[in-house]
C-alpha cells in the first residue's frame, strides 16, 4: 500500500516539523507566554501528527486506537499545564511581552 | 514500517538536545520547567516512534503512561514551588513596555 | 560496541559524577540528587552489562524495577529527613561546612 | 543500524550532560528541573535497552511522583540557598581537586573493566525461559518478579513500609495548602483520574503476558493521588488516618499470608503450577493497592497543624 505509506510518512515529517517549531520557540520567543504558546503547538500538532501517522500504519485495530488515544490526553494535559503556569505567571506579576515601540 | 521512524526519532532527540539549553539556562524558573514539560511530550513522540522503529508494541504503553502523568510536574511546579523568593526573575521577563 | 555496553559505560560515569555529588555538595537536597544519580548509573550498569550481547535478560530488569520502587522511597525518606533537619536548625547542609559558616546565616 | 547507533551515542551524552549539570548549576531550582529532565532521559535509555518495563515504571515515578516530591521539598528547602559567598580555603580546592581525580580515575577503570568482561557464564534468559512455562506467567519479568524471587519481592514492599514508618518517626513536614487556587484544575482531575485507573487497571493485566504489572500500575494510581491533591481535591493524610494504613498493611498482609501458607506447603513463594496463575493474580491486586497507597503516602502523609486546620491558600494577588 504505497499511498498508506506516503500519507504515513508525510504526517511524520509534518509532526517532525511542528517539533522543531515549537522547539525553537521556545529557544528564541521573548517571554514566558509566547514560549508556552510554542510549546503548545509541540504538544498539540507535533505529537499529534506523529501518532495519526504511526496508527495509519498499525497492524491491529487496538495498536491504532491506543496510538490515538494518547493525543486527548496530552491534549488535556498540556491545556491545564499552560492554564496552570501562565495563570501563576500572571499572579507573580510577570508583564507580557510586548514589542517595543520605535 | 516506512523506515522514517528512526530518522525522525533521532531528529527529535536533537530537538530535545537544543531544548535542554533552555532547560540549563532559564532565564526564569517557569521557562526550564516549559522545557522539562516538552521533554515529556518529544518524549512520549519518540517512544510511540521507537515501538515502530523495533522497539515493540510494549513502548506505546510507555508513550501513553507518560502522556497520561505529564501534567503532574508541571502542575507540582506551579502549586507548590513557583515563588516570588529566590526566583531569580530578571532579565527580559519583566521588562515593562 | 553494543547499545548495552554503551549505556552501561554510561551509567558507569554517571554513578562516578553522583559519587562525587554526595562527597563534595553541601547542599542537602543535592546530596539527595546525587544519591539518586547514583542508583540510576547502577541501574544502567545492571541492565547495559548484562544485555551487551544484544539479548535482553529478565532478571536484572526485574531488579531494577524493584530497585526503582525502592529509590523513590528512600527519596522520599531522605527529603522527610532534611525538612526535619531545616525546621530544626534553620540549616539545608551538615558536616564541616555548615560549622563554619557561624551563626549570621 | 549507524542510525540506531547515533541515536545511542546522542541519548547517552545527553544523560550524562543533564547529570553533570544536575550537580554543578549554581541555583537549586535549576538542580531539580534537570534531575526531572534526566528521569525522562532515562526513559528513553530503558526503552532502547528492551526494557519496557522499567521505561513504564521511571516514566510513572519519574513523571508522576518524584518530581512532584522534589518540587514540593524545593519549596522548603531553597529559601536559604540565595547565592552566598563561597568561602573556598586552599585546602578545600585541594580536597576538591582530589576527589575529582580519584572519581575519574574510578570511572575510566570502571569503562575498561566493563569493556574487557568476559560473556558471562551462565545464561539468565534461558534458564528464566526454560521455567516460563510452570511459572504461571508468559512475561519473563513478571515471572521473575513474582515468582522466582518473589521474596525480593516481599521485602521490597516491606522496605517501602519501613520508609514510611521512619517518614512517621523523623516527623512529617506540616500541610501546605497550595499557592494559588485555580478552578481548572479539580476539572483536569476529574477528567484524568478514571483514565488513570483505567491505565492502571490495563497495566496490572497486562503484566501477565506483556510489559506491565503491579509495580506500573501502582505507580499510575499513586500518580492520580498526588494530582487529587495537587488540586485539592484530597486533603492530605494525616497519621492518624485509617483508610491508608488499612490499605497499605491489607495487601502486604496478604502476600505475607500466601507466602506463609505456601512455606507451610513446601517452601517459601514456591507456588504449585497448577495454581500458580492464580496466586500470581491475587499477590499483584493486593500489591497494586497496597504499593499505589504507600507511594502516594510519601506525597499526601503530612503532620497534624497546630490548631488542627490546614491554612487556606495565600490570598492571590491582584494583577497589576
Amino acid at each position: 500500500m504505497p499511498l498508506l505509506d506516503l500519507l504515513s510518512g508525510s504526517l511524520l515529517l509534518c509532526g517532525a516539523f511542528f517539533f522543531f517549531a515549537g522547539t525553537i520557540g521556545l529557544l528564541r520567543f521573548p517571554d514566558v507566554y509566547t514560549r508556552l504558546h510554542a510549546l503548545a503547538k509541540a504538544d498539540n500538532l507535533g505529537l499529534g501528527c506523529i501518532l495519526a501517522g504511526l496508527a495509519l500504519q498499525a497492524d491491529s485495530m487496538a495498536l491504532a486506537l491506543k496510538l490515538l488515544a494518547i493525543w486527548p490526553l496530552a491534549l488535556i494535559a498540556s491545556a491545564a499545564v499552560g492554564y496552570t503556569i501562565a495563570r501563576r505567571a500572571d499572579r507573580l506579576g510577570i508583564v507580557p511581552w510586548e514589542k517595543p515601540k520605535p | 514500517m516506512t523506515g522514517l521512524e528512526l530518522p525522525i526519532a533521532l531528529f527529535l532527540l536533537v530537538n530535545l538536545a537544543a531544548a535542554l539549553w533552555r532547560a540549563a539556562r532559564g532565564p526564569t524558573p517557569a521557562d526550564r520547567m516549559l522545557a522539562a514539560l516538552l521533554f515529556g511530550s518529544t518524549g512520549a513522540g519518540i517512544l510511540a516512534l521507537l515501538a515502530f522503529a523495533g522497539g515493540g508494541p510494549a513502548l506505546v504503553d510507555v508513550a501513553l503512561t507518560l502522556a497520561l502523568l505529564a501534567a503532574i510536574t508541571g502542575i507540582a511546579f506551579a502549586q507548590r514551588s513557583w515563588q516570588r523568593h529566590g526566583a531569580h526573575e530578571g532579565g527580559d521577563d519583566n521588562a515593562a513596555p | 560496541m553494543s547499545s548495552g555496553l554503551l549505556y552501561a559505560a554510561t551509567g558507569c560515569v554517571i554513578f562516578a559524577l553522583g559519587l562525587g555529588g554526595v562527597m563534595l555538595l553541601d547542599h542537602l537536597l543535592r546530596r539527595i540528587l546525587a544519591f539518586n544519580l547514583m542508583g540510576s548509573g547502577a541501574f544502567l550498569v545492571l541492565v547495559g552489562l548484562a544485555q551487551r550481547d544484544g539479548t535482553p535478560d529478565p532478571v536484572p530488569q526485574a531488579m531494577v524495577l524493584t530497585g526503582i520502587v525502592v529509590a523513590v522511597a528512600a527519596t522520599a525518606l531522605a527529603l522527610t529527613l532534611a525538612r526535619r533537619w531545616h525546621a530544626l536548625t534553620g540549616r539545608d547542609e551538615i558536616g564541616a561546612a555548615g560549622k563554619q559558616r557561624g551563626p549570621d546565616d | 543500524m549507524n542510525l540506531a547507533l547515533a541515536f545511542d551515542v546522542l541519548l547517552a551524552a545527553a544523560l550524562l550532560w543533564s547529570a553533570w549539570r544536575t550537580l554543578s548549576t549554581a541555583q537549586i531550582d535549576r538542580a531539580v528541573v534537570m534531575f526531572i529532565v534526566f528521569g525522562l532521559l532515562l526513559t528513553l535509555a530503558w526503552a532502547r535497552l528492551a526494557a519496557p518495563d522499567i521505561a513504564l515504571a521511571e516514566a510513572a515515578i519519574g513523571a508522576g511522583l518524584t518530581g512532584a516530591l522534589l518540587l514540593d521539598g524545593l519549596a522548603a528547602l531553597k529559601r536559604t540557598d540565595a547565592r552566598r559567598p563561597a568561602r573556598r580555603t586552599a585546602g578545600k580546592v585541594m580536597v576538591r581537586i582530589a576527589v575529582i581525580s580519584v572519581l575519574g580515575l574510578l570511572a575510566g577503570t570502571l569503562v575498561t573493566a566493563l569493556i574487557s568482561l568476559p560473556p558471562a557464564p551462565i545464561r539468565l534468559p534461558a534458564a528464566v525461559a526454560g521455567d516460563l512455562a510452570n511459572s504461571g506467567v508468559s512475561h519473563p519479568v513478571t515471572a521473575v518478579l513474582l515468582n522466582f524471587r518473589g521474596y525480593d519481592t516481599l521485602l521490597e514492599v516491606a522496605v517501602l513500609l519501613l520508609a514510611l514508618v521512619g517518614m512517621l518517626a523523623v516527623g512529617l513536614p506540616p500541610a501546605h495548602p497550595g499557592i494559588s487556587r485555580n478552578s481548572m484544575l479539580p476539572t483536569l482531575a476529574r477528567y484524568a483520574l478514571p483514565l488513570m485507573v483505567l491505565a492502571a487497571v490495563y497495566l496490572l493485566w497486562a503484566g501477565a503476558h506483556r510489559p506491565g504489572g503491579a509495580f506500573q500500575a501502582a505507580a499510575v494510581l499513586a500518580a492520580g493521588g498526588v494530582l487529587l491533591n495537587l488540586s485539592r481535591l484530597q486533603a492530605h493524610w494525616l497519621p492518624a488516618s485509617r483508610a491508608p494504613r488499612l490499605a497499605i498493611a491489607g495487601g502486604f498482609l496478604l502476600f505475607l499470608a500466601i507466602a506463609a501458607a505456601l512455606l507451610a506447603h513446601g517452601g517459601l513463594l514456591r507456588y504449585p503450577p497448577e495454581q500458580a496463575g492464580l496466586l500470581i493474580v491475587l499477590i499483584e491486586s493486593g500489591l497494586t493497592v497496597s504499593l499505589a497507597v504507600n507511594l502516594a503516602a510519601f506525597f499526601l502523609l503530612r503532620s497534624t497543624p497546630e490548631n488542627g486546620q490546614i491554612p487556606p491558600a495565600t490570598a492571590p494577588r491582584e494583577s497589576p
